[in-house]
């Protein structure tokens, strides 16, 4: 199975450590920035949970699409998108990748195929489903990923899409990013299971659990999934497991945790196993870890500073974008 | 000369823009393969097969969702809601995914799917297998949606439904799917796209306007041609599509008579004669020299025996009566 | 295990197929009426399930709730309904079950904790969850049965219906009747597994395939999941395989079938293989089952007979019990 | 003299209903060991425990219908929609069950749950975090709709909608949780049930008569009292209950202004506005002088950035120009 996926290059390498330094960095960013009132809406961390983002985005070719999650910035950021557009999207800007009318909840970048963050729980599960079902009529080998969460595996919406991406041997990457918690419900109260992966078998589906902490681990996995998906072989459940260092929002205390849980996730932060590893296989040595983490600072200083002197949507625009056209004005009224 | 049903008109709208568009492709609960549970998509399966006609599991979250998600990719989906009633199963794929994401998105992408919603009462199926919901979503901004009366129109607004760029609801009655086309247009049932937003007087009167649409048109008429006997002269409006509504169409036509009844299948309570009425009442008060009268199902579920839900859907005495309530 | 269950007298065994003649016989006769234009709605025969509706039924207590599908005559009688009432209730008549209003879908019999049919695939489901939920808190050891079919076992609220009773440790019995078909869709065509007990799993709950042609089997394992949810262990998802002699509904014309399916499953008609094992076993003799048949038949020539008599409701009818009362009358219009 | 705030009050509500009756209990998301997303059930979970407060999975149809479930035998839930918005997820088991269950049953059984549905707009929630969607639910006979807009009456009709034999769809607007009791009520915070459709004039006036509900309430108050130092006179009349609806209490404002305004926060197309207007229009038809003008959010999704938002959202502004075109 794994020689289905080439090894990374020494560069790949690099690019993964680079892109989850850079979700980890653009969050925390983020969360000042909103501190300092320029986030008007709520915002979800990615934090922890890099590895998924970046080793999944790894095993897409360029043509493959990605539905999202509430959490999605991660998700945006590791399929390569501009983290500029992003933060005037957050800012409410007219540059932004939803023009501001979007926000947190609803980033897009359609020419990457990021077809969407979604706020509804369990929401983009049929959206993926059904895109992949258009991807499989079109017959290019095209894949669709439908990134959600542990809670969102108790929705209705992931029964019904899963099956029905079985049935038809969908091109469908469903990763369930399993972080233990839904909102603040830990995983065992809200399932009685541990493996979520376990559920792919009520579809007669591959299931598989891995580290979602190890970005090579994702990597691979998400690599053997998609091979399976553009061989007209059918969808995979790809269960990933991590942990969201912070709150659910910005803002949450985290009251809920138990004692000593962050910690124990502290040391297996996925950008410092990976990093160690880098460092241990001599790939990067501390200047140059060093030094790309100050490439992606400044990156992001500059994306925040440009996002920051973008227009704000002059309110004419809270009109448009609701049909393609006004029917003749009025009539839409 | 041939006369068409209204669901032999759908079924040729469809066959029609499949024939034009490979996108063009549709899914449902037993629609393909054994035709339908109306017969409306017959003979569909068998002739473009199933990667354009996808008979799917009993899921109405993941049928909505996947055409709204296909749409996003290129797709023309058209969904079949067997029975409308099934669409609060499906409403966040409609309304909170498919109807916004043009807007979500400040107009990057959008979702070109068609919902053919099966609706209204057709003797006996009871409370859960009757409803007319289309209130629903003409408050939902995102969707349109259409609504028509006759074969023809049924025939047009589907071709238009299919090519239009963003969602549209279209309730289809199932108490219509035998009616034949009216003869006048009987002629040639070759149909071009009708624009949506664009109503019809169906009968010219001078005393008082009827607005009505889908199966109520028909009572309305039978209600025109009974008050004509009397000497009192009404004419009939059918929108056609209530998102976009044909204001301008229905203003023109209270200018003549000043006297407005609005007549649907749907409750009465929150039901679309009450936009209708309100439009008037603020757009066109100047025209109204009478109380508008409204006439709907009774604000009851849709009950079994069929001497209630004769009760409760409205009829063409029902609306004679609110034609004499307007002109007392 | 089954030392749970006592062995069934001669008396309850004989009771078991009157039962499941009643049902065959009603359903028949329904037809029947049917065609004379007694019936106005649709009906959706049950016949060839009799084992499930009756053996479930024998496993509970008086105190238990049931909650139905579109398909419910069977879980009716198998529960002792008043067949006159119920096809008065068919008729539409005033001294039906629902007194007209709710028909053969939404049909009743709140005295025996019938808590209804339902038309929407899928939606006593949840419904049943939450009688559950309410008897774990009344703590009396009742039990809640949900019966529902194969195809509704893709919507979305068997799923999270499933979950959150295995989470609490509700006390309900979940009945799949697996027929083979959702409406024309044979089983194959709308999920990709064989057994549908299998995805109890999912929920970290008992998931139990039973014969469902065998009343006595379905009886003892229906017993099994029922002394389990009343001693707290929680909720259960018993598969009874089954079939379905007639069309969807009365009318179809089940061309959908392969050839020869029909035919194997009436070599196994639970009534057939009951009553042949109650004449083995000495319980009755043919004389026995003949004048059974020949009182089921009376009966419900008598129940038709009354129901067809009962007064059609009054048109003043149709706004009643919409609310409990109308708020002073004019406000509700 | 203590004021309290509409969240204090919903949950006072809840508090004391649950005290009076052990069969009252909740569910919902993290509504119980976390204290809800907005702080509403907050010590709910600890002075009553699980048996009373059950924190759900992310599961809106289990939710609602588990509600309906244990109400048909005896429990009186109360389920929180954290979102009003994820109400999608639950329309079948609202409106196709708990709704209809009355009427399918010829009245033999029932379904007294309590829904509460967190609404509006609150702040750059964007499009499927700040919908308001009662007028769905006027439509969907068999609920009841109660939209509180203070405090006093939050809690009065909280505890009505409890012990209300049928479903009630609750409306709490969530940029109302922060606002304490307007002062008059201040004294003392024992509340009585309030009857469901009896509205209240919030202020009296002569020229004009602003029907309004929720959040929207404040605009028009603001709006009454700009328009005042013009001298124009409005009186605020709050409907409080949607379903059941005060018509005689607008009808007796009708009479002494001759003129109406309607305004919510809901899109104007479709919304209860539109059902306000049109009874205006057939009952009161000869009390009114002008047109009806209604106000109401613009027919799009909510949009995320504030100024858009703004825009979208109907304010003071909307409604002064709304009174001056009914005085035009
Ligand atoms: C349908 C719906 N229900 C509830 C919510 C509120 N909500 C937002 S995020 C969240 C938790 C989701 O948990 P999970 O799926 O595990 O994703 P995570 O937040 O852990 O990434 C909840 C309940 C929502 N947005 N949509
Ligand atoms: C939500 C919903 N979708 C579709 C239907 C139409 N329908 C009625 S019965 C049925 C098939 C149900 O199959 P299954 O659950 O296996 O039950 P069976 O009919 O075999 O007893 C369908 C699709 C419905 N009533 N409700
Ligand atoms: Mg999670
Ligand atoms: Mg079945």
């Amino acid at each position: 199975m794994t020689d289905l996926i080439e090894a990374p290059t020494t560069g790949e390498l690099v690019e993964l450590l680079r892109r989850m330094v850079l979700i980890r960095m653009f969050e925390e960013k983020a969360a000042r920035l909103r501190s300092k009132g320029l986030v008007p809406g709520f915002l979800h961390p990615y934090i922890g949970q890099e590895a998924v983002a970046v080793g999944v985005a790894a095993a897409l070719g360029p043509d493959d699409v990605l539905m999202s999650t509430h959490r999605g910035h991660g998700h945006l950021l590791g399929r390569g998108a501009d983290p500029a557009r992003m933060y005037a999207e957050l800012f409410a800007r007219s540059e932004g990748y939803n023009h501001g009318k979007g926000g947190s909840l609803h980033m897009i970048a359609p020419e990457l195929g990021f077809l969407g963050a979604n706020g509804i729980v369990g929401g983009g599960i049929p959206l993926a489903t059904g895109a992949g079902l258009q991807l499989k009529r079109r017959g290019l080998g095209q894949v669709s990923v439908s990134y959600f969460g542990d809670g969102a595996a108790n929705e209705g919406t992931f029964h019904e899409s899963l099956n029905l991406a079985s049935l038809f041997d969908l091109p469908v990457l469903y990763v369930v990013e399993n972080n233990l918690y839904g909102e603040f419900t830990r995983i065992n109260e809200h399932m009685r299971i541990a493996d979520i992966a376990d559920r792919a078998a009520s579809y007669g589906m591959a299931g598989v659990s891995v580290d979602g902490n190890d970005v090579l681990a994702v990597r691979e996995a998400a690599a053997v999934a998609v091979a399976r998906a553009r061989a007209g072989e059918g969808p995979t459940l790809l269960e990933a497991k991590t942990y969201r260092h912070r709150g659910h929002y910005e803002g949450d205390m985290c009251t809920y945790r138990p004692a000593g849980e962050l910690e124990q996730w502290l040391e297996v932060d996925p950008i410092d196993l990976f990093t160690a590893a880098l460092l241990g296989d001599g790939v990067l040595d501390e200047d140059g870890v060093a030094a790309l983490r100050a490439e992606v600072d400044a990156q992001l200083d500059k994306a925040a500073e440009w996002a920051a002197e973008q227009p704000h949507p002059d309110p004419s625009e809270a009109t448009t974008d609701v049909y393609v056209d006004t029917c003749g004005g009025e009539a839409l009224r | 000369m041939t006369r068409y049903s209204y669901a032999t008109a759908i079924r040729e709208a469809l066959r029609e823009e499949m024939e034009l568009d490979p996108e063009v492709f549709l899914l449902g609960e037993d629609i393909g393969k054994t035709n339908g549970s109306f017969g409306v998509t017959q003979g569909l399966y068998a002739q473009f097969g199933p990667e354009r006609v996808w008979d799917t599991p009993i899921s109405e979250a993941a049928i909505a969702g996947a055409a709204v998600g296909a749409a996003l990719v290129g797709g023309r989906p058209v969904a079949e809601i067997m029975f409308g009633d099934f669409a609060t199963l499906a409403m966040d794929q409609i309304v909170n995914q498919g109807a916004k994401i043009r807007y979500m998105t400040g107009g990057a992408m959008s979702a070109p799917v068609v919902v053919r919603m099966v609706t209204g009462a057709k003797g006996a199926t009871a409370a859960q297998h009757s409803q007319s919901l289309e209130s629903w979503f003409v408050h939902a901004p995102g969707v349109k949606v259409y609504a028509p009366s006759n074969a023809r129109d049924a025939k047009g607004l589907m071709k238009t439904a299919i090519r239009d760029p963003d969602p549209v609801m279209f309730f289809e009655h199932k108490g219509l799917y035998e009616t034949k086309v009216a003869a006048e247009f009987a002629d040639s049932f070759d149909v071009e796209p009708i624009p949506a937003g664009v109503g019809r007087v169906l009968r010219e009167g001078t005393d008082v306007t009827i607005v009505s649409y889908l199966k109520t048109v028909y009572f309305a008429l039978e209600a025109a041609e009974q008050l004509a006997a009397e000497g009192i002269s009404c004419e009939v409006f059918d929108p056609r599509t209530l998102v976009p509504f044909d204001r301008a169409g229905m203003g023109r036509s209270l200018a003549r008579t000043g006297r407005l009844v609005v007549a649907h299948e749907a409750p009465l309570r929150g039901g679309f004669g009450a936009e209708i009425a309100a439009i008037a009442a603020q757009d066109f008060f100047g025209s109204l020299v009478a109380p508008i009268q409204r006439v709907g199902a009774k604000n009851t579920p849709i009950p079994y025996a069929p001497e209630l839900e004769n009760d409760v859907v409205p009829g063409t005495a029902d609306i004679v009566a609110a034609v004499r309530a307007a002109l007392a």
